[in-house]
């Protein structure tokens, strides 16, 4: 049996670590290109050239132009700040939201908890795009209502999530263990039931983060995301899908982009979630 | 999802010149027409953009489609004189506040009900007192005073003043003639999906979201002069598609899927005018998409600030550039060139002059210590500029694009220039009407007429606000030389005082031009004889037949 | 053909020893760098049982498994000989492998609960090997199948072949699980751990239906840690420790003559009767037993004195189970009351009644004749300290993300002197470790790189960290290998005759219940069947249920 | 371990406090969205106004007047809510503000071709994950390596993305399928990959995980042990198992589909709620909006009721309790 085991964790086939590695790296240049864009491109994002439009990708314009001339590259590198931006709040809008409404049903129970799971089987029935549309609607397409949109759409997911780990986490040996060394309630709750019930989820987020940016192009693709010339990676595939017949590169280097970050950021989630499932057993 | 598409206003066909331009462009590439053999009947795919909630109604979507339903009385011919349709001839009074029609014998609705004078008399009684279709209120306030039946075949239309542009008016889509029986004894929803009407077509079936399927009107009797042939439609179905995806729309062309389509994206026209003979470009008459300049409040009260504006950026190589060369520059902000009585001389209206704009701003007294990022500053506040648009609707992604081109030069010269994208939501939310909410919004209203100068710049008074004049430009003397226009029976005298209210608002620079809103259509090559009407560009389809 | 019939059919006579079924000479088994079997040899003859006998990691079950081809990912197989009825199995292809299996080999793991597909039907479950290898339709399967578990003593076979595995008791789970083995009456039966996890009467039936199939002349190898087990059934038995065999011969002989010094402590280290009263643990080979003297027990004033608790649960399906039913006892200072029974019997339910984690439906505890259950939470929380608790499965009662040190030091500071200063904390956390018999460098270390062992040592000094007058343990060696079992148990008794501690010990297993218990508490379906002194109850049970547990229990001496 | 069954009086009462919960669900979710609109900017008789006319303009007072009388805005809000409710209750969803039609015709038409999507997308997604999974998990590293770089990528691939790349290269460049295909059967191929793809790989990922766990089960070397064939064990034993997990994020996909069957339906010009659901919000068509949001979560839970219902068949301890 144990030597089942261990054979199995050798041979278990999610990405293989030089996946792994490769994922770090573009997720590391992705961060260096959100904090210091300016390390790696010394054109403006918004230097408009319109005699040089929609040149192909060269070596002078690696992903090559857009319609105003401006170097497709560079954008992307200007724009990812604001994604990751998007993603990272959004993430951190929804996980707010499902760490509160989780944790409140899992502890409190009874009446408190059939309320807010009723409440969670309501947001889940509302497609989460149109929670978006009103969002935008009511406040404009604009940074922050990305933001916001996309959090509250993935929030009950994330809230289900918290609840059940909470309740894991309450029902386990050393919860009991701790009340019977005769601790206070908060004392439990803050030294062993939060932080262990917060764990796995730090895996869910790398995941939640490739998603929400994911998402946040979507409502670029419908038109309700960042507004132009901002070069956000959703609004730079959205600009570009238009030309897609005639100048293949806007929409397929921005959405290179995005799908090969949310691949890399999962991968690495994965990865985190099997290391602290491993620390767990 | 539906990209929401501009709602076109009434308007009158261009210059001849304009038609001609496009026609040029269309026999330019491609084999000569005509080609292939001829084939009975058939089914004929049309891919629009846009869906309209009802059939007919005040918005252009519904002028195109309804038009293939409901026949006018009056139609404009290409030279932009009026032609008989369903009234065979007129009469004007000579205090001009009588138009006198004679019907056509003998026409039907497609419920067999005749066409007579009193369903004429009731169908402009409906526009002027119900809400179904304002546009046709719109063009016709103040000036429409009652209709009247005279005799079965003739109908009088009394008026409160002298309106030469009348007529033109008249031939829009927007005044198609319903059955008087429908619109009376059937559901507001019936008549929503199916109108009746006396046209080449009469609507089988309107599957939502995807289609409306005409079928051929066996029976019609009541074509246009302007007509290309005598009789029913040649083709047996028509189905006008709704496909709001640029990319999607021209595909369905290049792939057969569809015969012809509606707004191509500039990026393929050049493609569609090697690949298809019927190519037309539809320079649309009216208001060009020029900027409403805010003149109330903000930064542009002072009129050199505007002038800098307007001198501050190059909008003719931007638009030039932005539209591959497709969309010409407008440069008159008050009317484009196919509108009668278009004032040429505004077309290079404050060419690019960065120099001037600066001394401008500087005799403006914007001289204080530039902001970080270099805009100009007064008394410590800043040049800042709020352009807002509708974002893929009156402003395409291009023109997006022209916009984004020059907000970089306006910064060359200080202005700190803020776009705005709205929603359709947002625009529809009347939530921009107050003068504080932005300094400049571009945005089009094409119209058949001069008349168009009255709907826009109309001042605002007490009484009588006027909630289009999004300039909130309020001239009397420019409203005087409008009305007086608009209601001078003597055309010399009509035209040359449009040319002056234009000039007017072009050198107070009350709006600024920026380019002419125009129609890109193309046909497949077995279709023939495809043409678009002339007061707004209605595609018309009851001339059109197929070859092999 | 069935195996119901041909079961009868074919007796073998025990007596001449025919020529062996299996033969393995030299087996080497690596994975990777790490060998796990270093040159086993052994045989099987028909109608005889070979038991290989070990503690976890010595390499037995692989050995077992390495029989029927499936030594498992990675696995690097040598031997000098792998035979089966005279065929050398290393030269076979899966397919042929495929077609040994079930046919010529069946196997039996332990703990039918996993073993069985729980998502299919028991019959389908039995029938699978004949389906597999192609015997008869499906009507006749299904049949076979009924036939089997009846062979096996299923009750009412039809509707149990109808259930799934979860609907049935862990006894008739595991007889199925044998059926499903036997379905093809294979010549060699292996059985790997088959009474593991099971109660003693229904893993004593289950070894009778072991001992028949080899009664039939089948051959047998059973893999076990449990000597006891073993000694019922084995003909033969091998000891392995760290992938040797260190002794094998005749069961008779090496189970009472012993030659090797790792035998002979596995031997000592079975808690029974026997060994009541004296350390499990030799200091040394040849060196004479050493007996705990231990102060006379003052039974005037019980520590925790339980009177009349029950407990009632409702299910959401509204079906109300008495779990524990009016269950009375008391224990003294420095004495250790046991609680036995199988599971489900309700003795967890009335540890965490005594240890007030669970309100009880009925009666109270009394904590040194002062309310104890009947108080509030926060009234007790100030009183916890006074009783400890020591779990079956440590690991799961420490936070994964603190270190041993960190562990104790918390627990220290809920005791009556807190620790002052973070030097104290630590000087008296390492002389806790001590005290357990751990090392002080184990202060950093995680519980999860601990071994089992250490583990229950680490949860025993938490235990006593707040200086507890009573320390409820349960099922605290269950999970552990013999030897280790007996190392925790030895420390147990020498932490009571230290500190004068009170345990309530509570275990499933009688030989450890006997062996730690001055009282004992026999519960069953929740009730307290009998009580008494540990040498009265089992040298003189009263109540029937008593006498069957003890009739079945499988002793060393009985071989 | 066997557990007796429920009384049947508990299990009625069950079923009865599922169904009460589940109405409750929709009636909150029509009424948040009956208020959430009323919070939108702009007021509902200048929209309808502008969109009647095709403007954007102020309205002079009257007009505005009378269309808040035509369509009851006039009333205070709760009164207008209490009848929408009353509505609710007799199945009137009320009339769309632009098309003039009883909402239950303007979703009626449109409801059919989305379901189709979205469970066709289900139903492919599944398909192509469990072939996935089935044929790499536990094939060694390169093939379970790359099946599972499969997975993370397809999981990663935005909607409109697929769907904008599938419509280019399958109906333009090389013209297979429509472009406009509306509900046709060839018309809809594209849609539904467009929301399969990205699904399938968020179940591959799960059943790949389950799958390993499986594969390690003791019952999954006893079934070997009897000589089953690896191919046998997967299908027979593991894949059963292995499914659980998805089924229940197959309930959670659904809320993600119909969003996606927006794009989709957008990009292929295919009718459907979608469509109707943007424009009802840009035209802030109240009761258009909040009929397609009951209408969803009423799909949605009963989606989640057969989604329950497939878990218990696939694994019947469920059944009790």
């Amino acid at each position: 049996m144990t030597v089942l085991a261990r054979s199995s964790s050798v041979a278990l086939g999610r990405l293989p670590r030089p996946g792994t590695v490769l994922a770090g790296g573009f997720v590391a240049l992705v961060v260096l290109a959100a904090v210091a864009p300016g390390l790696l491109t010394s054109d403006t994002p918004t230097q408009i050239d319109l005699t040089n439009a929609l040149a192909p990708p060269s070596w002078e314009h690696p992903f090559g132009t857009d319609e105003a001339g401006r170097d497709l590259l560079t954008r992307v590198i200007h724009g990812t700040g604001l994604s990751l931006g998007i993603g990272l709040g959004a993430t951190g809008v929804s996980m707010a939201l499902a760490i509160v409404l989780g944790a409140a049903a899992a502890l409190a129970g009874g009446v408190v908890d059939t309320l807010i799971t009723r409440l969670l089987e309501v947001t889940f029935a509302f497609p989460s795009l149109l929670a978006a549309l009103l969002i935008v609607a009511v406040f404009g397409p604009s940074v922050t209502t990305s933001i916001v949109a996309v959090g509250v759409g993935s929030m009950p997911g994330y809230a289900r999530m918290v609840r059940g780990q909470v309740l894991a986490v309450k029902e386990s040996g050393y919860i009991e263990a701790a009340h019977a060394l005769g601790h206070r309630p908060w004392r439990v709750f803050r030294q062993h039931l939060l932080p262990n019930a917060m764990r796995p989820l730090v895996a869910v987020v790398t995941l939640g983060v490739g998603q929400s940016i994911v998402w946040a192009s979507s409502l670029a693709f419908l038109g309700l995301g960042v507004p132009p010339p901002s070069p956000e990676w959703g609004a730079l595939l959205d600009a570009g899908r238009g030309y897609i017949t005639t100048s293949w590169w806007l929409a397929i280097m921005p959405g290179l982009v995005i799908v090969l970050f949310a691949v890399a950021v999962t991968s690495l989630g994965r990865t985190l979630q099997q290391r602290l499932e491993g620390a767990a057993r | 999802m539906t990209r929401p598409r501009p709602f076109r206003r009434a308007g009158v066909a261009g210059l001849g010149l304009a038609l001609a331009g496009s026609v040029l462009a269309a026999c330019a590439g491609g084999p000569s027409a005509g080609s292939g053999t001829r084939i009975e009947g058939g089914t004929l795919t049309y891919a629009h953009v846009q869906e309209p909630p009802c059939i007919f109604g005040g918005w252009i979507q519904q002028a195109y489609i309804s038009r293939q339903v409901l026949d006018n009385l009056v139609t404009l011919d290409t030279d932009g004189s009026i032609k008989p349709w369903l009234a065979t001839s007129w009469e004007v009074s000579p205090d001009g506040l009588t138009y006198t029609f004679t019907l056509k014998e003998g026409v039907k609705f497609t419920d067999g009900t005749p066409l007579d004078a009193e369903a004429v008399a009731f169908n402009f009684d409906q526009w002027m007192t119900t809400q179904l279709n304002g546009t046709a209120k719109v063009s016709l306030d103040p000036y429409y005073r009652a209709a009247e039946v005279i005799d079965p075949t003739h109908v009088a239309i009394r008026l409160n003043a002298p309106y030469p542009q009348f007529l033109t008016l008249i031939t829009q889509g927007y005044f198609g003639i319903q059955s008087p029986t429908a619109l009376r004894t059937r559901s507001q929803a019936e008549n929503c999906e199916k109108p009746i009407g006396s046209g080449a077509f009469v609507v089988e079936e309107w599957r939502k979201g995807q289609e409306v399927v005409f079928k051929k009107n066996p029976n019609y009797t009541s074509w246009p002069a302007t007509a290309k042939h005598e009789g029913p439609a040649y083709i047996d179905e028509l189905r006008w598609k709704f496909v709001p995806d640029p990319l999607s729309r021209y595909a369905s062309l290049t792939t057969g899927q569809s015969d012809v389509v509606y707004e191509i994206p500039t990026v393929h026209w050049k493609d569609a005018q090697e690949k298809f003979e019927t190519t037309i470009r539809y320079i649309t008459p009216g208001k060009p998409i020029s900027f409403y300049i805010n003149t109330a409040a903000g930064v542009f009260t002072d009129k050199l600030v505007r002038q800098a504006f307007a001198h501050g950026a190059d909008r003719k190589g931007a638009v030039e550039a932005g539209f591959h060369g497709v969309i010409p520059y407008e440069g008159n902000p008050a009317m484009s060139r196919s509108t009668p009585d278009y004032n040429a001389d505004l077309a290079d209206a404050y060419p690019f002059d960065q120099a001037k704009a600066n001394a401008l701003l500087d005799q403006a007294g914007w001289t204080g210590p530039r902001t970080p990022e270099g805009i100009r500053t007064k008394d410590g506040r800043p040049l800042t500029v709020r352009i807002i648009y509708g974002a893929g609707s009156f402003i395409t992604a291009e023109g997006a694009t022209v916009l984004q081109a020059l907000q970089e030069q306006w910064k060359q010269v200080g202005f700190g220039v803020e776009l705005i994208p709205l929603t359709r939501a947002e625009l529809n939310s009347g939530r921009f009407s107050d003068p504080t909410t932005y300094d400049a919004w571009p945005s089009y209203w094409t119209s058949p007429s001069p008349a168009i100068l009255w709907i826009v710049w109309r001042p605002t008074t007490p009484e009588k606000p006027n909630g289009n004049n999004r300039s909130f430009y309020n001239n009397p003397e420019l409203a005087r030389i409008i009305d007086e226009a608009n209601t001078s029976t003597d055309p010399e005298r009509a035209s040359q005082l449009y040319r002056q209210a234009q000039q007017i608002i072009s050198d107070n620079a009350a709006g600024i031009g920026l380019y002419t809103q125009n129609t890109l259509v193309a046909a497949a090559n077995r279709v023939k004889d495809f043409w678009l009407e002339h007061s707004q560009g209605e595609p018309v389809f009851s001339d059109v037949y197929l070859v092999q | 053909m069935t195996a119901g019939t041909t079961g009868i059919a074919a007796p073998a006579p025990a007596t001449e020893i025919p020529a062996p079924l299996v033969r393995v000479e030299g087996l080497r088994i690596r994975f990777g760098a790490r060998e796990v079997v270093r040159g086993v040899s052994f045989t099987v003859e028909p109608g005889r049982c070979l038991a290989i006998v070990g503690e976890s990691g010595s390499g037995k079950s692989v050995t077992a498994r390495t029989l029927v081809g499936l030594t498992g990912h990675g696995a690097e197989v040598t031997a000098e000989r792998i035979e089966f009825a005279g065929h050398d199995l290393q030269r076979l292809g899966e397919r042929a492998w495929r077609s040994i299996r079930g046919r010529e080999i069946g196997y039996v793991l332990q703990d039918a609960l996993v073993s069985l597909d729980q998502l299919r039907r028991v019959g389908d479950e039995v029938a699978e090997p004949l389906r597999v290898h192609k015997r008869g339709t499906r009507a006749e399967r299904a049949a076979a199948a009924v036939e089997l578990l009846a062979a096996v003593g299923v009750p009412e076979p039809q509707v149990r072949a109808r259930q799934r595995p979860y609907e049935l008791s862990g006894g008739l789970r595991q007889r199925a699980l044998i059926a499903s083995a036997i379905a093809l009456d294979p010549p060699l039966l292996i059985a790997d751990e088959p009474t593991t996890a099971l109660d003693v009467s229904v893993q004593a039936q289950v070894l009778d239906l072991l001992a028949e199939a080899k009664e039939r002349g089948r051959a047998l190898i059973m893999i076990s840690h449990d000597l006891s087990v073993v000694a019922r059934m084995a003909d033969h038995v091998a000891v392995m420790r760290q992938g040797e065999i260190v002794e094998q011969g005749p069961a008779e002989q090496v189970l009472h003559r012993p030659q090797h010094p790792y035998t002979r402590a596995l031997l000592d280290a079975v808690p029974s009767e026997h060994t009541r009263g004296q350390r499990l643990v030799r200091p040394a080979a040849g060196q004479p037993v050493v007996r705990r003297e231990r102060a006379p027990i003052d039974r005037s004033r019980p520590v925790l004195d339980a009177r009349g608790l029950t407990k009632v649960y409702t299910g959401p399906d509204e079906v109300v189970r008495t779990v524990v039913d009016d269950v009375s006892f008391q224990l003294y200072p420095g004495e250790t009351l046991g609680i036995v029974g199988e599971s489900g019997s309700g003795k967890t339910t009335t540890a965490r009644m005594a240890l007030a984690l669970l309100e009880p439906t009925a009666g109270e505890v009394l904590l040194h004749g002062e309310p104890w259950t009947a108080l509030t939470r926060a009234q007790r929380r100030s009183r916890r300290r006074r009783i400890g608790v020591v779990y079956q499965d440590p690991l799961s009662s420490f936070d994964p993300r603190w270190s041993v040190g960190r562990l104790l030091v918390d627990a220290l500071s809920t005791g009556p002197r807190p620790p002052a200063s973070a030097e104290e904390a630590r000087a008296r956390t390492v002389r806790l470790l001590d005290q357990v018999g751990l090392s002080p460098e184990r202060f950093d270390a995680a519980p999860l790189r601990l071994s089992g062992g250490e583990r229950q040592r680490v949860a025993i000094a938490r235990a006593l960290a707040p200086e507890p007058e009573v320390i409820v343990c349960d099922e605290p060696v269950s999970a552990l290998d013999v030897s280790i079992q007996a190392q925790v148990l030895d420390l147990l008794t020498d932490l009571q005759d230290e500190l004068g501690v009170s345990y309530l010990f509570i275990s499933h297993d009688l030989g450890v219940i006997h062996h730690m218990s001055d009282r004992i508490l026999v519960m069953k379906d929740g009730r307290v069947v009998e009580q008494g002194d540990a040498d009265e109850v089992f040298e003189r049970p009263q109540h029937p249920y008593t006498q069957q547990l003890l009739t079945a229990l499988p002793r060393l001496a009985a071989a | 371990m066997s557990t007796a069954a429920p009384a049947p009086a508990a299990r009625l009462r069950r079923i009865a406090g599922k169904l009460l919960s589940a109405v409750l669900v929709l009636l909150v979710a029509a009424s948040i969205t009956f208020f959430v609109q009323l919070l939108l900017p702009g007021d509902r008789a200048t929209v309808i106004l502008n969109i009647r006319n095709g403007r954007d303009q102020q309205w002079p007072a009257e007009e505005i007047a009378a269309i808040n009388h035509q369509f009851g805005f006039d009333r205070p809000l709760i009164v207008q809510y209490l009848d929408y409710l009353a509505g609710l209750l007799r199945g009137d969803l009320g009339t769309s503000y632009t098309e003039f039609r009883p909402v239950t015709a303007v979703i009626g038409a449109q409801l059919l071709p989305t379901v189709v999507l979205t469970v066709g997308a289900l139903v492919v997604a599944w398909l192509i994950a469990v072939t996935v999974t089935l044929l790499t998990v536990r094939r060694g590293r390169i093939l379970g390596g790359i099946g599972a770089a499969f997975e993370a990528f397809t999981a990663s691939l935005p909607h409109y993305w697929v769907g904008m790349l599938l419509l280019v290269a399958f109906a333009v460049q090389i013209p297979i399928f429509p472009v406009i295909g509306g509900d046709t059967p060839a018309g809809t191929v594209l849609p539904v990959l467009t929301l399969a793809v990205p699904l399938s790989g968020f179940l591959g990922q799960v059943l790949r995980e389950e799958f390993h766990k499986v594969l390690d089960q003791p019952f999954i070397t006893t079934a070997r042990t009897r000589g089953m064939s690896d191919a046998a064990v997967r299908l027979r034993h593991a894949l059963r198992h292995a499914v659980l997990p998805g089924i229940t994020l197959s309930g959670w996909a659904l809320g993600a589909l119909v969003s996606g069957s927006v794009i989709a339906e957008s990009i292929y010009g295919r009718p459907g709620i979608g469509q109707v659901l943007v424009t009802a919000v840009n035209n802030r068509d109240v009761p258009t909006v909040a009929g397609i949001v009951l209408v969803v979560a009423a799909v949605y839970i009963v989606a989640n009721v057969l989604v329950d219902l497939a878990y218990t068949l696939v694994d019947p301890r469920l059944r009790i309790s």
